[in-house]
């Protein structure tokens, strides 16, 4: 069953992917992104990740993407856009570039079976799915985030402030007052 | 009396007087530049006395730790051949300040400036015990002959300037890894000029490193073929510039092959093939240098050229790899410092006057400037080696020297004094004899009195050196023996391979 | 080949005599110095004029020092200075030869002052070395030298540059001096270099005048051509010696080197290329005639009395080596020969005065090779001697007629070459004097009794015939002819000198009417000098008239004094090279030739010699000359062929002169500017094209950096995982 | 599941890739980004039943940090249209070479 | 003090830099933001952003001098590595602040903002420094870059400005990707993200191989775009010509310097099992960016871009560092490092005075007879040129021998001898700037009356900065032997450390 959804999250994964990249339109390619969040999302679901999936779905999907569409609406290229994708020798040469790469990592991802992964593998596995029992699906993150990675957390406000800032700098328009 | 302070003085003062003249008016920056090099020049006669030939080792030896972290020390000492280099020098630096009081009318405070820490640079170099210290030295006098040449020289100066200092940074960097090499190779983390000399390195190593430091060396020299930046830089600079440059940025490589090159990798200077390669490219200097000279068409370039000549001997001297090639040579670098020197202290004379170095706008010079004339004629002679004058001994006792384990190479070498008539006559002619046609050379004016202080004590050294040159050379003899017997000393204990492989 | 002396040779010697008398020299080291000090004297005048002269030429005008009703000091002082330095020296000179003479001493007398070149095992001494070779050329050098000083006051006179003149004159003079003097090689080479600068200088004495500058040129560098060979022979020698003083080198000599052994005959050829560029011998003869250009007394001090006898001096000096060295010997008395034959082709053609006399120099200077090259050393320098008195004369004569034909010229119609002979004739109406002691010297070069040249000469073809009949020598046929040779030229000469009186002195004049009665002899200053030279040619011979004709009628049955004085006189220096050569070739070697007595020979060749100065005069006078200017040259190939000096310098310049230039052409612009600066340049410039080419990449699009980046993600993760 | 899973991660990975250098509107080109970005949280998903919570953890910083990206870069591109009034990266090339 | 972390006082203590410019750097934005625009030239704020720099930097030498740690597994480093790294990001900073002061007021950039995000951006930077864990890298580096892409985009009327951001932007977030990726795959192989963790794990064998080195091979390749290693440096001469000058310089000397610190942190200590592995990858990276920076920055025609180039050049010379893998080579890349900020933002201050305070008379035409007009600059320019070039007598020199001693001690000639070689291939495009400035007459139609004023601030840069380059060209054994005793911590306790962190 898991396996059956894993095929099918990861074709309308890769599909969505292939459509983000040869969508015709930015509103197409965001769409298709959604899709390909979406049954990633699926994926971690099938990995118990259960409060990243809805991570995935609430911020991901939903925030960030809609970040995405408002922009795209505000800089007016859900209709006047042009198809933008480079088509001809540059696209083969970039996909055999591209291909390759994908060739090599597999190639040297192939050997690593089960046996090539560290040992105890399942038994980390049971732990997680233990912890989440006694912790609940926010707690086992939550727990390790105000502990050890305290320290990350707070740069990750630092990070959205700053982002912020740069934001706000980067996206007001020019005032003509201020000699700009 | 004379202690090491002589030594420390004689770098630093120069960069004392550059602070003067910076912050000195530029009216008053010639005067003040040329009295500190003169007084740097009255300092180092001292040490023609205060200098012991003794066992040919270095002498006034001092020593500071520089930079403790990589052993490098700030020690100076000199020995019977720095000693002349120290005072070419400061001899030339203060001539060469002389004789730019009225070449140079721009930009004075600048180029005073300059020429001061250029004779700091060139003084450290020679009296460098340390080989980090000696490297610094060695560039360090790039830069402010790099901008001599480049704001004050003629119409392609930049060109000239630029290559000058990359001819030169391709062999000094390349020297600068193989220098590493030796002091990893040495094992006593220490840049000191005896752990340096007994690093034991294999043959092989040897020639690996033999090979970049002759390079460095052999770019300074300039060797055939890599002489090429020379004319150049010297038909460009100003007049100051190419006296300096032929009188003492020369010496560098020769006197690198001294000190540094043969102490350092005996074996290989000795080996055969390094011999007769050395060998070969000093003939061919000689001879291809000679040849080039004769058809050249500015004055400048011309004895640019013979430059290379010169100093062709010096190489098959050094090479000869014995007493009287290794003394020849020593007597050529001082010579050539002083006839070049002069020539182009004259040929920047002429430019003064007619603002041309092209040989055929002159003729006759010699029938509206007999002073001028009979001290061109004297200078000429001088650096081919005439009988009497200081040119002849160096080239003598080289081509003997050579010609004591290499009789071909001296004989051909030999035809080079056929050719330095063939070059430097005709010039001679063409300048100072002939008819006086042009009415512009009737106007020529003689030397005037501060040029004729200028190329006085050039002539009388000359004369000096020429006539009575045991002085110079009773001076230098040990010192050139130690470095022989440095050589065959390896000789004798070939078998050794000591050092690291890998 | 040399095994041991004979014992006739060494009871003779003075190897076993008792030593000499003691014997000190009175101020030797003066002798050098008088000239010395006259060069700085006259040369402190000579730039002092000079700025005067200069002076007046930035202001556009003429200074001529003579304007005014006494010439200024500096053209007035040089009168006394220049010959009165040489006075001194060879007053000097003299009595150092009298006491010389009176002490007879066998060993050298060396004086060193200081050491001049000391380094390693190498000490070359500035030393003077006094002996009897070398007495008898500063003799001549200074004696000479000084009537030459003398002549020069007077045909210098009126020359603006008359201090400089006597300042390059003392110069040479000095540095002939220290290369007769020099106590070795070294020191010689410092003379022997000297002088070539002199000659250098003295040649293109009127320097404005651009061929006349060329001459000295060429003469330095053919110099220096031959300086190579005498370097070369000096680091030889070193290697083998470990020094290069007379003394121990020719002591030692026979020890060291095996008789004809490679080694030696290397160094005596070297040496011999060294003397033949000094004294202008194939193939280095071609400098010589254009060194013509320099004022006349020049010409005769330097071109013919002594400079150019300095190569024959080196030999004879080195009359050890040579005679150590067989095939050079060969080699030597060869080039000798041939050279003689040669010049005195060339010399049947000319017009020119100076071109004849310079010749004919050449030729005698072969002749004095070649007595070198039959061991007949004494002879050589015997010719030498005779020769410096009466070229010197001939030269100082035609200087006497220059004199005139260029006041002549001054006032004369047009152009006119005032050297050429063709505008001459009939000058013994003018200069009665002149005209007498040239005859005298004319005399004695073609050789006829008792005249000085007919006893060198003479000697030098005896012993040709002799080496050439001396059974164990080696080369025997060569040297059969070689004199042969040497006899056809000794009767050139007489033609062509005969001919050049004729030309000059006799027959209708052709200098043109205006001209003409300018003519005239030559001032006192000018004239005693020539007659005291004339004198010196007419008795010279007479200090070494063989004994052989001693009892003859040649020798005037002994009235001649002083028989066989010269070879005496020399024993010391030259036995040790006659005890080798009659060690290898017996005494045949010094026999009389063919059978016949000496006298005969002197008489035959006296008459021979006469015959042809009879002939000449015939030839010539019955001749009908143009003047230069209306004369198309000699007509006919072998005419042309000699007239153009056998087409030498064409040659030269074909061979030599020009592939050099062309080569340095080469050199420069294809070597130096297009390979190896071509190789700079392209580094620096391909360089900047790789950077320029690289930079391509850099086309300001995103896709194109994310491509290139992801490229090379490929290329790292590629050799990450398959490396 | 691991290995499919990175396989997967891999796909998207270079899909990403691919995209950014086949687009020219800079708004799909870091789309495509985030694409990557998401490959790389499933890797880390996938990983971390293997190695612990860490991994899940990471995907929640990445997260963030694709957030503060997506308001600096969506801010640039506003930025940038001002001035172009265009969001092709091939119009912006006044700097190269 | 010992910090054993027994109170949570001590990871405040732990972090006093960073957190030190963190509040600072909000106390700059709301004093920034709380005054009026366009009321005086907001130089205060900027003054203001350097007394936070200034009190950080002392926090930092507290923490240098007088703090050790207790183990040194803990997620933040309190080694002298990082604090000297540290140091070398607020002299970054500092300088870039100053050469902004006169900058940002001509340009009417929005200080508050400007001033803060520097002080942002020297924070990621300092955590990069700090972080033994990828994680926190990434993080530190995210902050780092974001600051910067804004910085780079900051001004907002100059369409390059905002060309510079966006392709900056784009392949960085690009580039991240790769480095993220490099970071989950290690953390596969390892099953942990802490260096020392990585370090054991690929020590006692249990790494797993297959996912180990493409990780490895990723996160080179991350690190190597924020270095700008050819064939990854592509952004980089765009984004240096196109942002305003400043921030090229504090991108130049600090962003690489941050990247360069967490790049050696990771390889050095993290990776060095694999050493044999990636040094034969990073050999040839870092030949190929010594060569193509070099030679692509001879035929630059605008000093900014030539100075870009010669940035990636300068990278390539201390990737022979990360190279040689040995305790000089690696001090002497904090030395290079050093010395590399000191001399890049002289160089810059150097550029926006020509330019005027904007992104005028950048072409090197620009600069003819600027020496003669304005001697004291020139010279400052002049020695800064020669150090960049590595000339004996300037710091510079030392910094570049001291990595050829790294190499030497490594064997690795034939990268020596490329170093060398390219050397002398930069002095001729550093030259070039010399020539004209000397060599060389104003171009036409110059204002040769008054080129250019000179605000006090910029002097100050470039007084110290000369001052220091000299000093420590001359007499370098103060700041070597600091640079020597930095590396304490970082490797020697790697070993004990590593066994520490695996149970």
């Amino acid at each position: 069953m898991t396996d059956v959804l894993f095929v099918l999250f990861a074709v309308v994964a890769t599909g969505g992917g292939i459509g983000v990249v040869t969508g015709r339109s930015p509103v197409a390619s965001l769409l298709f992104m959604v899709a390909t969040l979406a049954s990633l999302a699926g994926i971690y679901v099938l990995f118990e990740a259960h409060f990243l999936a809805a991570i995935q779905v609430l911020v991901y999907a939903g925030a960030i993407m809609v970040l995405f569409l408002f922009v795209i609406m505000l800089l007016n290229l859900g209709h006047d856009y042009r198809a933008d994708l480079k088509y001809g020798s540059w696209f083969l040469l970039s996909l055999v570039v591209v291909g390759l790469t994908a060739g090599v990592l597999v190639q040297g991802l192939m050997g690593t079976g089960e046996t090539g992964l560290r040992a105890g593998g399942a038994e980390v596995a049971a732990a997680l799915d233990a912890a989440v029992v006694e912790k609940g699906a926010v707690g086992v993150i939550a727990d390790p985030l105000f502990t050890d990675y305290v320290v990350a957390f707070e740069l990750m406000g630092l990070l959205l402030l700053v982002a912020i800032v740069a934001a706000v700098v980067l996206a007001k328009p020019r005032d003509p007052e201020a000699g700009e | 009396m004379y202690g090491d302070w002589i030594l420390h003085a004689l770098i630093w003062l120069p960069l004392a007087g550059t602070v003067h003249v910076l912050v000195s008016s530029a009216e008053r920056a010639k005067n003040v530049a040329f009295r500190w090099s003169a007084f740097v020049f009255v300092l180092s006669l001292g040490l023609w006395w205060a200098y012991e030939p003794g066992d040919g080792g270095f002498a006034l030896e001092s020593s500071a730790s520089w930079i403790e972290a990589w052993g490098v020390g700030y020690s100076l000492g000199i020995d019977g051949i720095s000693v002349f280099m120290v005072l070419l020098t400061t001899f030339t630096s203060a001539i060469a300040i002389l004789g730019s009081f009225e070449y140079v009318r721009t930009r004075r405070k600048a180029f005073y400036a300059l020429m001061l820490l250029l004779e700091m640079g060139v003084v450290g170099f020679f009296l460098a015990t340390d080989i980090f210290l000696f490297y610094v030295f060695f560039e360090l006098t790039l830069v402010p002959m790099y901008f001599i040449v480049g704001i004050w020289g003629g119409e392609r100066r930049i060109y000239a300037a630029v290559k000058f200092f990359l001819y030169t940074a391709v062999g000094s960097l390349l020297m600068l890894v193989a220098i590493l090499y030796v002091y990893f190779a040495s094992g006593t983390g220490s840049f000191g000029y005896d752990a340096f000399v007994n690093a034991g390195l294999s043959l092989r190593e040897q020639l690996w490193l033999f090979a970049a430091f002759a390079l460095a060396f052999g770019i300074k020299v300039p060797v055939f073929p890599l002489h090429t930046w020379l004319p150049d830089a010297h038909v460009e600079a100003p007049t100051p510039g190419s006296v300096i440059l032929a009188s003492v940025l020369l010496k560098m490589g020769t006197y690198g092959f001294l000190r540094f090159l043969l102490p350092f990798f005996p074996d290989a200077a000795r080996h055969p093939v390094v011999v007769a390669v050395m060998l070969a490219l000093g003939v061919i200097g000689i001879i291809y240098a000679a040849w080039v000279a004769a058809v050249q068409p500015d004055a400048k370039k011309l004895v640019a050229y013979t430059s290379v000549a010169h100093m062709g001997f010096v190489v098959i001297g050094v090479f000869a790899l014995t007493l009287n090639g290794l003394q020849g040579g020593m007597v050529v670098m001082i010579s050539h410092g002083i006839s070049t020197g002069a020539l182009f202290l004259l040929l920047g004379m002429m430019y003064e006057r007619r603002h041309t170095r092209l040989i055929g706008d002159f003729g006759g010079i010699g029938r509206a400037a007999p002073w001028f004339a009979t001290a061109f004629v004297i200078t000429a002679l001088a650096s081919i080696g005439l009988p009497g004058t200081s040119g002849f001994v160096g080239e003598f006792l080289a081509l003997l020297g050579t010609f004591e384990t290499h009789m071909v190479v001296a004989a051909i070498a030999a035809t080079g004094v056929i050719f330095a008539a063939y070059y430097m006559l005709p010039m001679v002619q063409r300048v100072l004899f002939n008819e006086l046609d042009r009415p512009e050379n009737r106007t020529f004016a003689d030397l005037s009195r501060r040029e004729m202080a200028i190329l006085g004590p050039l002539v009388a050294l000359m004369i000096w050196i020429g006539v009575h040159p045991t002085p110079f050379l009773e001076r230098m003899e040990p010192s050139v023996q130690a470095v022989l017997e440095r050589v065959e000393d390896a000789r004798a204990d070939a078998g050794h391979t000591l050092g690291g492989e890998d | 080949m040399i095994t041991a002396r004979p014992e006739s040779v060494l009871a003779g010697s003075g190897a076993v005599s008792p030593p000499a008398a003691e014997w000190e020299p009175i101020l030797p080291g003066l002798i050098v110095l008088l000239p010395l000090l006259g060069f700085v004297l006259n040369g402190i005048l000579a730039l002092r004029s000079a700025r005067y002269s200069s002076a007046a030429l930035r202001e556009g005008r003429d200074w001529d020092p003579f304007a005014g009703p006494r010439p200024p000091a500096t053209h007035r002082l040089p009168t006394w200075i220049g010959p009165g330095v040489m006075a001194l020296a060879f007053a000097l000179a003299l009595v150092n030869f009298l006491g010389m003479m009176a002490a007879d001493p066998h060993d050298p007398v060396v004086r060193s002052y200081w050491g001049w070149i000391v380094t390693g095992d190498l000490r070359i001494d500035a030393a003077i070395q006094l002996d009897r070779l070398s007495m008898i050329m500063t003799l001549v050098v200074t004696g000479v030298g000084f009537l030459i000083h003398v002549f020069s006051v007077g045909y210098m006179g009126r020359d603006p540059g008359y201090p400089r003149y006597f300042a390059y004159l003392n110069l040479f003079v000095f540095f002939m001096l220290v290369l007769v003097l020099g106590s070795g090689f070294g020191t010689m080479f410092v003379g022997w270099e000297g002088v070539g600068l002199c000659s250098y200088l003295l040649i293109g004495y009127w320097f404005s005048d651009r061929e006349k500058s060329d001459a000295g040129k060429k003469a330095f560098i053919v110099n220096r051509i031959g300086d190579v060979g005498f370097l070369l022979a000096m680091f030889l020698l070193f290697q083998g010696f470990g020094t290069l003083d007379f003394v121990p080198i020719f002591a030692g000599a026979e020890d060291h080197f095996a008789a004809g052994g490679v080694t030696i005959t290397a160094i005596t050829l070297l040496l011999m290329l060294g003397a033949a560029g000094k004294s202008a011998q194939l193939p280095l003869h071609i400098w010589l005639p254009d060194a013509m250009a320099g004022p006349t007394p020049v010409s005769a001090l330097i071109h013919a009395a002594t400079m150019v006898t300095a190569g024959v001096y080196m030999v004879a000096r080195s009359s050890v080596l040579y005679a150590l060295a067989p095939t050079s010997q060969a080699v030597v008395a060869g080039i000798g020969v041939l050279t003689a034959l040669v010049a005195a082709t060339i010399a049947l053609q000319q017009y020119d005065i100076k071109k004849v006399l310079a010749y004919s120099t050449v030729s005698q200077l072969g002749f004095m090779f070649l007595a070198a090259g039959v061991g007949a050393f004494t002879a050589a320098i015997f010719h030498l001697v005779t020769h410096a008195f009466f070229k010197a004369l001939l030269f100082l004569g035609a200087g006497a007629v220059i004199h005139a034909m260029h006041d002549a010229a001054h006032h004369g119609d047009g152009h006119l070459d005032e050297q050429d002979m063709r505008n001459m004739g009939g000058l013994r109406r003018y200069m009665p004097v002149t005209c007498a002691v040239m005859w005298i010297a004319t005399l004695a070069i073609a050789g006829i009794w008792p005249f000085a040249g007919f006893f060198s000469k003479d000697e030098i073809i005896w012993y040709a015939a002799a080496w050439a009949g001396a059974e164990s020598n080696p080369f025997g046929r060569l040297y059969a002819v070689y004199w042969g040779l040497a006899l056809l030229t000794a009767l050139i000469t007489a033609f062509y000198m005969t001919r050049l009186m004729v030309m000059t002195f006799h027959g209708a004049n052709r200098t043109g009417k205006t001209a003409s009665s300018r003519l005239h002899e030559a001032p006192s200053v000018m004239t005693v000098p020539l007659v005291v030279l004339a004198v010196l040619s007419v008795f010279g011979g007479w200090i070494n008239v063989p004994d052989a004709l001693g009892e003859s009628f040649a020798g005037l049955w002994g009235a001649l004094p002083m028989s066989e004085w010269l070879h005496h006189w020399l024993e010391p220096v030259t036995h040790t090279a006659a005890g080798i050569q009659v060690a290898g070739m017996g005494e045949a070697a010094h026999a009389a030739p063919v059978g016949g007595g000496e006298a005969v020979w002197a008489l035959v060749s006296t008459l021979a010699a006469a015959v042809m100065v009879a002939a000449a005069v015939r030839f010539t006078s019955t001749r009908r000359y143009v003047r230069a200017a209306e004369d198309p040259g000699p007509q006919g190939g072998l005419r042309r062929f000699v007239y153009n000096k056998w087409y030498f310098d064409e040659v030269y310049d074909a061979v030599v002169v020009r592939p050099v230039v062309a080569g340095s052409r080469w050199c420069w612009k294809a070597v130096d500017t297009v390979v190896i600066d071509g190789f700079v340049n392209f580094t620096g410039n391909f360089a900047r094209l790789a950077g320029w080419a690289t930079s391509l990449f850099q086309t300001g699009q995103v896709n194109m950096y994310a491509f290139v980046l992801t490229l090379g993600v490929l290329v790292v993760l590629g050799a990450t995982v398959f490396l | 599941m691991l290995i499919p899973a990175l396989y997967l991660s891999v796909a998207l990975f270079v899909i990403g890739t691919l995209g950014v250098i086949v687009r020219r509107n800079a708004i799909i080109i870091f789309l495509c980004i985030e694409l990557q970005l998401n490959a790389v949280n499933l890797a880390f998903v996938a990983l971390s039943r293997y190695t612990g919570i860490e991994g899940q953890l990471y995907v929640f910083f990445v997260m963030t940090v694709a957030a503060a990206e997506a308001a600096v870069g969506l801010a640039i591109i506003i930025s940038i249209f001002r001035h172009y009034e265009t969001v092709d990266v091939d119009k912006f090339n006044l700097l190269k070479w | 003090m010992l910090l054993d972390y027994s109170s949570s006082f001590h990871y405040v203590l732990a972090l006093l830099p960073e957190l030190v410019l963190t509040i600072w750097g909000m106390g700059v934005l709301l004093a920034g933001v709380s005054r009026k625009q366009g009321h005086g030239p907001g130089q205060e704020t900027g003054w203001l952003a350097l007394a936070g720099l200034a009190l950080a930097a002392v926090a930092n030498g507290w923490l240098y001098f007088g703090v050790s740690e207790d183990g040194a597994a803990a997620m933040i480093a309190v080694d002298r590595f990082r604090l000297f790294a540290n140091w070398v990001f607020i002299l970054g900073a500092g300088f870039s602040i100053v050469i902004s002061l006169p900058y940002v007021a001509r340009q009417r950039l929005q200080a508050g903002e400007y001033y803060s995000l520097i002080l942002f951006a020297a924070v990621g930077m300092m955590f990069m420094a700090a972080a033994r864990d990828l994680m926190i890298i990434f993080l530190g580096l995210e902050l780092m870059s974001i600051g910067v892409y804004a910085l780079a985009g900051f001004n907002r009327r100059d369409r390059r400005s905002a060309e510079a951001g966006l392709k900056y932007f784009l392949l960085g977030a690009f580039a991240s990707g790769f480095l993220l990726f490099g970071i989950a795959l290690l953390y596969g192989a390892t099953g942990g993200t802490n260096v020392h963790a990585v370090a054991a794990s690929i020590a006692d064998g249990s790494a797993a191989g297959a996912l180990l080195m493409p990780g490895v091979a990723l996160l080179a390749i991350g690190f190597a775009f924020k270095v700008a290693a050819v064939p990854f440096h592509m952004w980089t001469p765009d984004v240096y010509e196109g942002a305003p000058t400043p921030v090229t310089a504090f991108m130049a000397a600090a962003v690489k310097t941050a990247a360069f610190v967490a790049f050696l942190r990771v390889f050095l200590v993290g990776l060095e099992g694999l050493h044999a592995e990636w040094s034969t990858i990073l050999w040839w990276i870092s030949a190929v960016t010594m060569v193509a920076g070099n030679v692509v920055a001879l035929v630059q025609s605008s000093v900014k871009r030539m100075l870009a180039y010669s940035s990636i050049a300068h990278g390539g010379y201390l990737l022979v560092a990360l190279v040689a893998a040995n305790d000089t080579a690696t001090s002497g890349m904090l030395f290079y490092l050093l010395v590399y900020t000191i001399m890049t933002i002289g160089a810059f201050a150097v550029v926006v005075t020509v330019g005027n305070q904007s992104e005028a008379n950048a072409r090197i035409e620009d600069y003819g007879g600027f020496g003669w007009r304005k001697p004291v600059l020139g010279v400052f320019m002049t020695v800064l040129l020669l150090s960049l070039a590595g000339f004996p007598g300037t710091a510079g020199f030392i910094a570049k021998y001291h990595l050829l001693l790294g190499a030497a001690e490594s064997s690795l000639w034939v990268l020596a001898v490329i170093l060398v070689l390219t050397t002398v291939v930069s002095y001729w495009y550093y030259l070039r700037v010399a020539w004209y400035m000397w060599m060389k007459e104003a171009p036409e139609g110059a204002d040769s009356a008054d080129p250019a004023i000179t605000p006090f601030a910029t002097h100050l840069v470039l007084v110290v900065s000369v001052a220091v380059i000299l000093l420590a060209g001359v007499f370098p054994g103060a700041a070597l032997d600091l640079a020597a005793g930095s590396l304490e911590g970082l490797r020697g306790l790697a070993a004990e450390a590593g066994a520490a962190a695996g149970h």
